[in-house]
């Protein structure tokens, strides 16, 4: 009891400044406004970003040297995760180097580390996701698409026939990483395969699905009999769940967001400051002010369990427990969503216009109340879905009671 | 006011009910917020007319049934239920409203119009610098030979870029005259409409008026300060919008009812799962609860009672919680699917959203009744049946 | 959708006058002091007020004419009900009135309802419910309490053993109707009959049970081989489910206790004008305030449905849908935890002293804080039991998921 | 102050584990709240001071051990945990706490006797016209030859009835005069006490005070204004009480979860039930992140960092929200049985709500946050350590 939590390591702060200082200097200000706008940035802008990082090895800092990473500590990764969030810098594409790269550099051939690390680690390859299907949803056990083995080439290929959903950018990808089921036979989770599959191979269709804010951010896509040769195949047949369930405690590394927290915070403040209510700004609302101390309670709270998670977890295995993770999960998606919350309700003095067309580039139409505001409602609408993706709050209350509860 | 009867308003229930189930659906809905300028259906609008529904709450002499507020509610409900995208509440509630309540003879010939349906309406009464504060009016219509000069900024409102004829509050003569409301043609010459969908994809527009020139009967009745009179429409809009939600949240509690009692997920229907069937029965218990609360409130605007604009900003603070409440469940429940433009959930979501924030938020009305309470001795506090008797 | 609620009947405002006029005037001022400050009343001053009210012929007012009721419209006992409640009258002890009255005049025999009715009208005998036994919690149809006809007497008497639990006023009660099982090998609904037991009977021992407020409100009652003559089963053998079901539905009428619940807000403003916060009334605190509002909004919105369920099932059976009465269960349990959670929110300026001691009669110590102080926190702890008893409100949940969304 | 080590945390925290799991439970709190007349173990008490844990806070020169409120939270956790009746916070944090904060040297040798067991405390600070508010003292200590004469009355407060030593805060002079602490005999003449348990069964006093003669040596330290002390006083008390809460908290939570895999309903065990499953993950929830927020505030507390009192605050929300819920749902889901006396469950509920309330509960803290907010520039609010990096 109370002994978690360590003190920080004060030397840690020098390599905070230098992340500051990195984002200061290598985010443009035509970026950072589009940024600040919370415009949609095209494929090259993140390309400029993402591969800064990479040359910096900071793409894959939190990867060991063995793999081509700066082997960071737990802190360096959340401080550097923490400071990108601050500045607000563009998001960290995770689908490559967090998710993808971290399977191929532990359970990869030699091959496959030599054809894809790399790409991974400067972002000149973008990858994308192939778990979800239709009808699986959070029981991703049930998924369907199939895998098959060729037999008129020996076996060198796979044949796989199948649907995704919620692809998020598919359609920017040169690769998927896909779970397939090689065995139809086993029991649900026993005949899944975890294959690398080329989005240029013929077979493949991606088709877009518009979200609730009007934008296009994931996909379905279809495999028509796809030929997949066999050496992208990930360690054994039929053991993909076990790669995937790796795969996926390290998509929870970080799911707190405690740095794009702060931002959200901040912006906050600004949109109350800037926004009037009969002749004053909101700051002075006593029920903004304190829906902010509330929040910022909350974080604080989060911010508290994030760094207990941390202390229990230095001394064991990198991974983090999946039921710290399901408890970091819930409270920051709730907490995300409660301050883009706060943001709507004040922004919607200005009758909740959407200029969703703004967040285009080039458009140059009149804006209606704050410049952010677009943004900060596409955000909202958006992060809708953070309850829901990588395991719904249910789904992560359903973790904690069968891990932490025995129930 | 001739109360309908009970039978009257369950015909008229029954009746806009069929009809919005046979023509309208959420693909609808989407068709006509994207494929017409406008934002919504000419040709509905033209049904509307010809049911009697735009007629339903202005008098008899313009052609309409004289009915109440309640009447105007059962039809704003069913289209709430079915996602409608006319402008019926800018037009009926607020324009024909302020017309009803402050024209003069003269102007009250407007009704007909609407009632005909060669009337669309929007009142813009709220500015950049006001947010939901119903008494801060810095736009001015200065003195100009017999008539006016309107200048000022208006905030976007949902069906201002098609009405024909818009109800501006400006302050009459100059910074510290008194509010008046005034006529202007949506296509008079210096007002600039900038145009957009609101969240809900419903279309709008914020205003520019720079020295609108208007005659002396662009002002509704005459100069007194309508501030209060304003106040007064804008509580008519909220339960207004409160009505519209309500059927709103019903739809959105039954469509996904609906989808969980099919998807399945671990072999069971996701309907099965205890959690999700609580989350269910709170949706449920909070639609009937806020119908009820609705109801009540209508109740006491329609009979004038004493304290009606309480029971008003109480309505709406139930109403706000369990819009937000019920449409973020709706898409929750959904799962991924909830999150797309394909399935209703989305739009039950952002409609709910947009229903919250009109004429004021929850808090927004919570404050209202702080200030009330204040000033109210303890025990007088409740203006409902029972602890009024 | 908007016309279930009708308005109500001027005419009735006499009546709620009336009543008023009653509280007002029967009401004694040494009754009045133990019912404003929470104290607990002895079975005499319950007898004084339940009597006169009897003498009246309100206290079945709701019952049948030709059971001895008044025949009241649903209106005229929901503002008795209100008006009573408000008064702060004491306890409508519901036992014998509302619950095994209209049991015994809709099922009972011409001797049972001769024998019982005029005491229960008049309130000279007073009974208690024997339906919970330990282990069943809100799963009635578990309990195992048995009645066994006995074959020495030709089955002249049921012998009963057993135990029951959660029995209020127990140990005031001159008859217990009671819940036993008299088919152990039918389906556990199917087994069960309806009982009056006489309290004075040999081998009933009624143990009490102190619950967190320190109070004896509720017993255990065991059953040890007690003779109950033929006669008190309730219509037919193995049926009692049915009566039970029927009996459950009217305890559910005024189940939100709109009455108490402008009592309690009344009490709550005193409350807070009474007490200081930096030289100053809690009153006049923007944090309660707002909980005032907010609670008036939830009295205003339950009112409203209660008002609704009456308007939608006037012209409909007498009783309202178990449905609906679960809804307001579920809500006026809650509103009535959270209008004395506020008090005692406020009452906590005073060091949450809790002087139980000086709600018992004839206590003359030193009272802390305002007067009303033990008495409120007395309620807040007995009524925590008001979201768990008559079907908690997990189970009343589990009602409307099945009988209203058909789950 | 030397911090104890991460080892000597994990030492003091599981001897005090094994002491109270073998000496403490329910049987025994509820028998030393009513068979006792202080209400609570004398014998328990001589054992802490001979495990040193009186002394854990005290300087060495008192025979302390010199460690911090983190290393006194975690042996209040651990009482939290087992219901211990003692007036560990009282005496340690409050009374000893203002001791060693301001006494003079020859007052300081009163923490010697704290530390061997031979003297109970408490703090009397607050008064029937403050409420939580920490600058309201009405209590005069009228100037008396070379003492003090005190009038005025306390608020109860937990402890009061058996404390040897009770600290008073009165104005010196006159009601302008600046807020001193006094260090007052439980006994002396003119002390009138007024006993009582508090809802949680822990027994402490109101206490009038009618000329009671005080030596000069009777003022705590100078006659300086002493409010800005007793504001850190009573942070220290603040983040005691969330530190018992916590223990107080997870042990409700604990045995909330045995009772319902043990109970059957329907034929199952109460925690096969989904909605029962998710409300025992929140309770988990809300302990484990709970336990984070109080261990970040003890850190900031003892290393003194800047907006350290803010961290309290935040803290204090923080507990008395999970407090609240988890009290609630440990008696809400044991049904019948946790409204008894004789399961713990309720013992649970009382003494969370206890010290849910004790100085100053969570919407009172919540207003502390928004007057330094108020205050603060935008991105300066947040203390902890990310963003004040």
């Amino acid at each position: 009891m109370f002994i978690n939590a360590l003190a920080r390591d004060p030397s840690l702060e020098s390599f905070r400044q230098e992340v500051r200082d990195f984002c200061a200097a290598r985010i443009g200000p035509e970026l950072r406004k589009k940024l600040d706008l919370g415009q949609h940035l095209t494929k090259e802008e993140y390309d400029g970003w993402l591969q800064a990082l990479g040359e910096k090895g900071w793409l894959g800092g939190n990867w060991p040297r063995e793999a081509g990473g700066q082997g960071w500590s737990a802190e360096e990764a959340a401080i550097f995760r923490e400071e990108t969030g601050r500045a607000g810098a563009p998001w960290l594409v995770p689908f490559g180097v967090t998710m993808v790269g971290p399977v191929i550099y532990t359970f990869g051939t030699p091959e496959q580390k030599a054809q894809h690390l790399p790409g991974i680690l400067k972002n000149t390859t973008w990858w994308c996701q192939g778990y979800s299907e239709p009808g699986s949803g959070s029981d991703l056990a049930s998924l369907r698409t199939r895998a098959v083995k060729g037999v008129d080439d020996d076996g060198a290929h796979y044949r796989v026939t199948g649907q995704k959903i919620w692809t998020t950018l598919a359609h920017w990808a040169d690769w998927c990483f896909c779970l397939v089921r090689t065995d139809p036979e086993a029991k649900p989770q026993k005949g899944i395969s975890f294959l690398l599959i080329d989005m240029k191979s013929p077979g493949i269709t991606v088709r877009p699905i518009i979200t609730l804010d009007m934008g296009h951010h994931v996909n379905e896509v279809f495999f028509d009999d796809v030929r997949v040769p066999a050496e992208n195949l990930i360690g054994e047949e039929n053991k993909g769940w076990d790669y995937a369930k790796f795969l996926l405690a390290n998509e929870r590394v970080g799911v707190a967001e405690l740095g794009s927290m702060v931002r959200y915070l901040d912006q906050l403040k600004g949109v109350l400051a800037k926004t009037m209510e009969g002749g004053k700004p909101l700051s002075e609302s006593p029920e903004f002010q304190r829906r902010v101390a509330e929040l910022e309670v909350q974080f604080a709270t989060l911010e508290a369990l994030v760094a207990d998670q941390h202390a229990a977890h230095q001394s064991a295995a990198d991974q983090p427990s999946l039921i710290g993770a399901a408890a970091l999960k819930i409270r920051g998606s709730e907490l995300q969503q409660a301050i883009l919350q706060a943001m709507t309700d004040a922004l919607a003095r200005h009758g909740l216009a959407y200029q969703a067309d703004a967040l285009m580039a080039g458009w140059n139409g009149e804006l209606m109340g704050p410049a952010e505001m677009a943004g900060i409602l596409a955000e909202h609408l958006h992060r809708r879905a953070a309850t829901i993706y990588g395991g719904s709050s249910e789904i992560q209350r359903n973790i904690i009671a069968k891990g932490a509860l025995g129930l | 006011m001739t109360a309908f009867s009970t039978e009257e308003r369950q015909l008229l229930s029954e009746s806009a009910e069929a009809w919005f189930a046979d023509r309208y659906g959420p693909e609808h809905s989407k068709k006509l917020s994207r494929d017409t300028e406008d934002g919504f259906g000419r040709e509905e609008w033209k049904t509307y007319a010809e049911m009697g529904w735009l007629g339903l709450a202005l008098p008899e002499a313009a052609g309409g049934s004289d009915g109440g507020l309640t009447e105007l509610s059962i039809l704003l409900a069913t289209a709430g239920k079915h996602l409608a995208m006319e402008p019926l509440l800018p037009t009926l509630v607020l324009g024909a409203g302020a017309v009803a309540q402050l024209g003069t003879p003269a102007q009250q010939e407007i009704l007909g119009k609407v009632a005909e349906g060669a009337c669309l309406m929007a009142l813009l009464h709220a500015e950049p610098a006001s947010g939901f504060a119903r008494d801060h009016v810095e736009a001015i219509a200065a003195r100009s030979g017999d008539g006016f000069k309107l200048d000022g900024a208006k905030t976007f409102a949902i069906g201002a870029h098609a009405a024909d004829l818009l109800v501006v509050s400006a302050r009459i003569g100059d910074a510290s005259g008194p509010v008046g409301l005034f006529l202007v043609p949506g296509k008079a010459e210096g007002v600039s409409l900038n145009v957009s969908p609101a969240m809900d994809g419903r279309k709008g527009a914020a205003a520019t008026f720079s020295g609108v020139s208007l005659g002396a009967d662009a002002l509704l009745g005459g100069e007194e300060d309508r501030l209060a009179a304003i106040d007064a429409l804008l509580d008519r809009g909220t339960l207004a919008a409160c009505a519209e939600a309500v059927g709103a949240m019903h739809a959105a509690a039954a469509t996904t009812l609906d989808y969980l009692k099919q998807r399945k997920q671990f072999g069971r229907a996701l309907s099965e799962f205890q959690v999700i069937q609580h989350r269910l029965v709170d949706m449920n218990i909070l639609c009937e609860e806020t119908r009820a609360a609705v109801h009540a409130a209508l109740t006491a605007v329609d009979e004038a009672r004493p304290g009606a604009a309480l029971a008003v900003a109480r309505a709406k603070v139930q109403c706000a919680r369990a819009s937000r409440f019920i449409g973020g469940q709706a898409v929750q429940l959904h799962g991924g699917m909830g999150m797309t433009d394909e399935l209703s959930a989305s739009h039950f979501y952002k409609r709910l959203s947009v229903l919250e924030a009109q004429f004021g938020d929850g808090e927004w009305h919570l404050r209202r009744l702080i200030a009330a309470g204040a000033q109210a001795p303890a025990s007088a506090a409740s203006t409902t049946g029972m602890a009024a008797g």
